[in-house]
């Protein structure tokens, strides 16, 4: 169990954090940069005092500002992956790894490391210096030093940020066993929300220096707390002022044109969230018939086909995107200019006050 | 680069037509007063003077400088430039008496060359390769072996000029060294002369010589004379030198 | 933990700090007192008298108009050859740069020397310059350029190579020229390096002594440079060559800040 | 294009490389010529005499002895200090750092006094050296690390601040104590910029002259060093002294390339 | 009209590429890092000169090695933003556009650049320093002064990606925009697919210095090239080693354990590639009946909820990844740990030799 409290100002940013992390479990702070990510680790690795915070690990306390414990950064065995690794330049990867075994006995220390970079299928790998090593061989004896020591809690920062696609893919699916294995707390930044949704076991939105919301990825994306969060995570964003409408629903007059209805109640200036595939296209001028209440003229910005799926970008005038079957999209032969009209239901919206 | 030099002259000499002459002496440190005295009285030409060590002088000299006039500390100098054929005739022009300084406020009194002897004392003197350390060096040859010996066990640093040695006696540095009458008269308050047994005062002489390719010849010629006989030798009399030692 | 254990282990904990800022406070100490100390030496009366002295402040004009000249010559000349140095790769680099640090460990009496067997009279390029330098200020300049040159040269080329090449890249990809890329963005980029060996540089200048001596001579109001005065009195006027000596570290100490915080402050 | 044009084109697109070829050159030929000049004034035969000179010879090693003296006491001390400067932030940081600069300032002489009106008999420390310094061995040690001290701390300081400070991180977060993390990283992830540093201070320690002369005296075998006899052999045997100036040159030239290169290999 | 053709070694890379763009084009330059993408923008803008090499912008020639052909970056005219912007930091926004002004009059430069920052919604910020910009400001001020001096051709590397996504989504939209009224051919650079099919009218995946595969988005990712280009669109990878089966088809004996059959032709060892919408999950045991071939036991590693669909990690024991709808993940109650069946149909897999 980690618990970490914070409190403090780093320069501009007011960093007021609390949140703990159960073993085994991974806990992935997604948020934009400068949001305070990194403060939080570097905080729980002893790396930034913090002008009032607590930090307790196993029941072992780390830091506490009021009973002025301050469990130097040495002493803390916390496992952290930095955000462009810092492998040691001017040694090899063995003599990273064993760099931090000198509490073994200096005979063993070759022989554990190589272990460790095999564990890591680098061990191929262990007499290359960093710089002649790809970003993808970098992580993993990263992550290789980074487990040397047995760490109480594990701290990765922006873990996959230095992969290029094509490894970053392999990268997430073996992080995800390491921290399933390693069984400590962990500890995950990453400013890309499906990264995060895909190696959190919950999501921890943090902006400005507080956690916005905190839940799994599937809650944020479902009940977003904030249009930030929305946006986050991949839904549509539109702006407006919300006045009441018939029966129990809210109309919603777009800045730029157009009104929508929502069934939730919100007056005032707003933000309207849903999601690309919550939208269904038709021909301009005739809608479908259906339950669909909100029916928007919209012209097609642009048409990106992603496997079965097609991307759909969209001027309402404000920015919009649709995500349709290809099958549909072909049935409605969009092309970039093309006008038609974007139809999703009330109930598909949430209603987020500015 | 003696044409070099003289076509230089020629040049030069067609500007000085106009105004007053413009005279280059390079001289001896220890010279400066007297000389700068004398320069202000000098009438033909307005001098420029540049003191420093002679030897450096005379290494500027060997690499071709030509200032109009040299005069060193010694005469050895003057004398191996004249032998390169880099200076004129040198003549004596002063002499000099070296003393034995010693700080005002001592803590380890010394009042006669003797006391130099004594363990622990600590004494400064010219390197032998500058005029002040030879002139030291005759001195003490002429001493008992015994004492020359306990004296020179005692010398803790070889200057590589006189200025060296003062300072080294103004900073308290050491209880005692050889340097010149002028000097510890220059230094003012600091120092305290003692006076060294006639018998055992070496003659201290000063030359100066016309450097050749000077560019003003006769200025310089005439700077000399008054050097030997004249506004300078006089200006050398108030600064405390000696006239010039007989056969020096 | 015991109290004795918690004791040992803070003590594990802060000795290096302790030994870091000691042998910061030994360094500081060490290089300060000199300096200080001379101020002790030189009363105020002294500092007086030193400035009233008419050689002296003529020695301090000359020091300060050929050091500045020197360092004009410096920036105009030496700050493209380090560009060049830090932007472009070729062989004998590294024996370039060497070359440049060559001037610092020569004595600088040899120096004198060296720069009279290569321009004096009877020197290398003799002809070329004739007697023009020689026993002149234009020698004094040459000297100090010589001495000081390198501070600046090594400094400026370690700010240009710091500067992030795409900089210089976007410039010519938005119409620059190469000249005007550098006159537009690397040098005001590199501001503050440059000041710094400016700085450096200047500040050895008006420390030069046995070069200036042994190639220009010491000619009051002519060759004779604030150094040179002081060495001249230090037979004669101790007390008043120490206190000019004061003058000249207060005066190049307040340029070396100075210049430090404008270089920092942004241009 | 007419072909007057494409002239006029090219020749504007070519001004600027050349002109900062020329630059390099004139700064290159600038710097070398004096030095070259002391070796063509040279023959081999006064490179031979001025190694068979005994006090030459006793000379030289006294310099070697004093400057790597020197040397090791700036790696110790000053190597930390430098860190400390690089790494933390703390007010009065650039008055500190101005403060190191400020020796570069001194006329050496100006520094000898200071040494020896502060660490003189007679200075602010006298009490605490008593007379173990002036116009002693050590008293040479004490005059080359002043004057060596601030190149070794300002190169040093530069290479610190260019470490990644992640790298520092890490080393805590891997169990080492800040004392490790300087020995084990930061000091070998740095070894170029020191090497460098170390380099030039060496360097100036060689040609140290004034500084010297007015600190420790020259007395041979004890304190004269190689600048200090060249100097003393002006008058007598110009040649010589020359010679061993050219042997000074060609030691410490060779010394300044090879650490370069020796810092630039992988270690 | 942009012609380019480069042929050069660089330090260990052999870049060797030929393409072309049309005015109001944009191609989509995509690859792993190192791939060679930053050279090719280089060697049109004239900052890298390869050993032989052709550039012909709207038929002037910028670069021909043969014919001793090479003008100057500054007489190019190309639109470059640069990987991180490049902005100069000792110049106001409004300077760092002004700066590509000064072929007009000195006075007129500061307005002429104010209406450009006023076109990218920044003219605010026209005083401030690079420094105290944030990431998306930076690249609208970059843009703006790429654009300053009417590009003949627009060249972008990795606009987005010193974006965080909250940023991020937002500024791709203005970039197509942007892109689109330019009309100059326009070459992007990024090392993310998505961002490439998003932004590229085609995309051409680059490397080791060399174009693979070129084609509109949707064309890659039905029908990659090779492996490579399958990961690097998405596809899951298997490896394996495949004999002739029954019927003309194709089985393939999968690295680890477990076999699959393929419509697809092929002998020795391969790569197959399914995408992850094709996989369905049936619980252990029992397959549901029907048309797929394949049936592989795996074991579930992670489930992620993005939205309405559902990622689920598997190990077959080489690593795959399912997309199912919310609703039948709940269905199979699938959870880490859970042991179910992985069906595909052989049509839906892709083969391609190693
Ligand atoms: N030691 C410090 N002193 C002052 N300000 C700091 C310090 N550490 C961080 N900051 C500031 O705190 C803010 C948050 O920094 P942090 O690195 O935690 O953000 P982040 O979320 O990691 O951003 P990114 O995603 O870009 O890494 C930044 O504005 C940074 O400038
Ligand atoms: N001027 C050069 N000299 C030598 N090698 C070079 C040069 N420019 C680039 N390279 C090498 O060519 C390779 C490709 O570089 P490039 O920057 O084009 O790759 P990239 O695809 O842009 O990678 P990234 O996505 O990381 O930017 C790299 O290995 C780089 O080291
Ligand atoms: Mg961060
Ligand atoms: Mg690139």
């Amino acid at each position: 169990m980690l618990q970490v409290e914070t409190r403090t100002t780093l320069g501009a940013l007011q960093l007021d954090v609390a949140l703990d992390v159960a073993p085994g479990r991974c806990l992935a702070l997604a948020g934009p940069s400068g949001a305070g990510k990194t403060s939080v680790l570097r905080t729980v690795a002893g790396l930034l005092r913090p002008e009032h915070g607590r930090v307790v690990c196993d029941g072992e306390t780390w830091l506490d500002t009021d009973r002025r414990i301050d469990v130097p950064a040495e002493e803390r065995r916390a496992g952290y992956v930095f955000q462009a690794y810092a492998l040691f330049p001017h040694l090899t990867a063995r003599a990273n790894v064993a760099y931090a075994l000198d509490h073994l006995p200096r005979r063993d220390r070759g022989k554990h490391a190589d272990a460790l970079l095999e564990r890591f299928g680098v061990a191929h790998l262990c007499d290359e210096r960093p710089r002649t090593l790809s970003g993808g061989e970098r992580q993993r004896v990263a992550l290789a030093r980074a487990l040397a020591r047995r760490p109480r809690v594990l701290l990765l920062d922006e873990p996959l940020s230095a992969l290029d696609t094509r490894t970053r893919a392999s990268a997430a699916r073996e992080l995800g066993t390491v921290i399933a294995e390693a069984g400590a707390p962990t500890l995950l930044v990453t400013h890309d929300f499906t990264e995060a949704a895909l190696l959190g076991h919950e999501v921890g939105v943090i902006d400005g220096g507080r956690v916005v919301q905190r839940g799994t990825a599937a809650e944020l994306a479902a009940t977003p707390a904030s249009a930030f969060v929305a946006d986050f995570t991949g839904a549509v964003v539109l702006t407006g002022t919300a006045r009441p409408g018939p029966d129990g629903t809210t109309l919603v007059d777009l800045d730029g044109g157009g009104t929508l209805t929502s069934v939730e109640r919100a007056e005032g200036l707003v933000a309207v969230s849903v999601y690309p595939w919550e939208i269904a296209l038709a021909p301009a001028g005739k809608p479908d018939p259906g339950s669909a209440r909100n029916h928007l003229a919209v012209e097609v910005l642009a048409v990106t086909a992603i496997g079965n799926r097609v991307r759909v970008g969209l001027a309402a005038p404000q920015p919009l995107t649709a995500e349709l079957t290809a099958a549909s999209a072909r049935a409605l032969e969009l092309a970039p200019g093309a006008r038609v009209t974007a139809t999703f239901k009330a109930a598909a919206t949430r209603l987020l006050v500015r | 680069g003696e044409d070099r030099g003289q076509s230089a002259t020629s040049t030069r000499q067609d500007a000085a037509s106009t105004e007053r002459p413009t005279l280059t002496v390079s001289a001896a440190t220890s010279l400066k007063r007297a000389f700068e005295t004398y320069g202000e009285r000098f009438g033909q030409a307005k001098a420029r003077f540049s003191f420093a060590g002679s030897d450096e002088l005379a290494a500027q000299i060997r690499q071709g400088l030509t200032p109009d006039v040299f005069a060193s500390a010694n005469t050895t100098l003057p004398d191996e430039l004249n032998k390169a054929g880099l200076v004129e005739q040198p003549r004596t022009f002063a002499g000099n008496r070296l003393v034995l300084a010693v700080p005002k406020d001592a803590d380890t009194p010394i009042e006669r060359l003797d006391d130099l002897a004594k363990p622990g004392t600590t004494i400064a003197i010219g390197a032998e390769t500058v005029p002040v350390g030879a002139y030291t060096r005759k001195v003490l040859d002429r001493l008992p072996r015994a004492q020359r010996a306990a004296i020179l066990k005692n010398v803790r640093s070889e200057e590589p000029d006189v200025g060296g040695v003062v300072g080294k006696l103004t900073q308290g540095a050491v209880d005692a060294g050889f340097v010149y009458t002028t000097d510890v008269a220059a230094a003012g308050a600091g120092l305290r002369e003692i006076r060294l047994p006639d018998a055992l005062q070496p003659d201290v002489a000063y030359g100066v010589a016309v450097v050749k390719g000077a560019k003003e010849p006769e200025a310089a010629r005439a700077f000399v004379e008054g050097l030997i006989a004249g506004a300078g030798q006089t200006a050398l009399r108030d600064a405390g030198f000696l006239p010039p030692p007989a056969g020096g | 933990m015991s109290a004795v254990a918690t004791a040992r282990t803070a003590a594990r904990r802060t000795w290096f700090p302790a030994a870091l800022t000691v042998a910061l406070t030994v360094v500081l100490l060490f290089l300060l007192l000199p300096v200080v100390a001379i101020f002790a030496d030189t009363g105020p009366g002294d500092l007086i008298s030193s400035l009233g002295d008419p050689a002296a402040r003529e020695a301090l004009k000359l020091s300060a108009l050929c050091s500045l000249t020197a360092i004009a010559i410096i920036l105009v000349v030496g700050t493209p050859a380090a560009y060049l140095l830090a932007t472009r790769r070729f062989t004998g680099r590294a024996a370039a740069i060497t070359a440049i640090e060559l001037p610092l460990v020569l004595p600088p009496a040899v120096a004198g020397i060296g720069l009279l067997a290569s321009l004096g009279p009877n020197g290398i390029l003799g002809g070329l310059a004739g007697d023009r330098l020689v026993l002149h200020t234009a020698g004094v300049v040459v000297a100090l350029t010589f001495v000081a040159a390198p501070f600046h040269l090594r400094q400026a080329q370690a700010a240009f190579e710091a500067l992030d090449p795409a900089w210089l890249d976007a410039s010519r990809t938005l119409g620059a020229s190469p000249a005007r890329t550098f006159a537009r963005i690397a040098i005001p980029a590199a501001r503050g390096g440059l000041a710094a060996g400016l700085a450096l540089a200047w500040g050895r200048a008006l420390g030069e002594f046995g070069a200036t001596l042994m190639f220009a001579g010491s000619f009051r109001g002519i060759t004779q440079t604030a150094p040179l005065a002081i060495y001249e009195r230090f037979g004669t006027e101790f007390d008043v060559a120490l206190a000019l000596g004061a003058v000249l570290v207060a005066l190049s100490g307040a340029l070396l800040l100075s210049v430090k915080l404008l270089g920092r402050a942004p241009g």
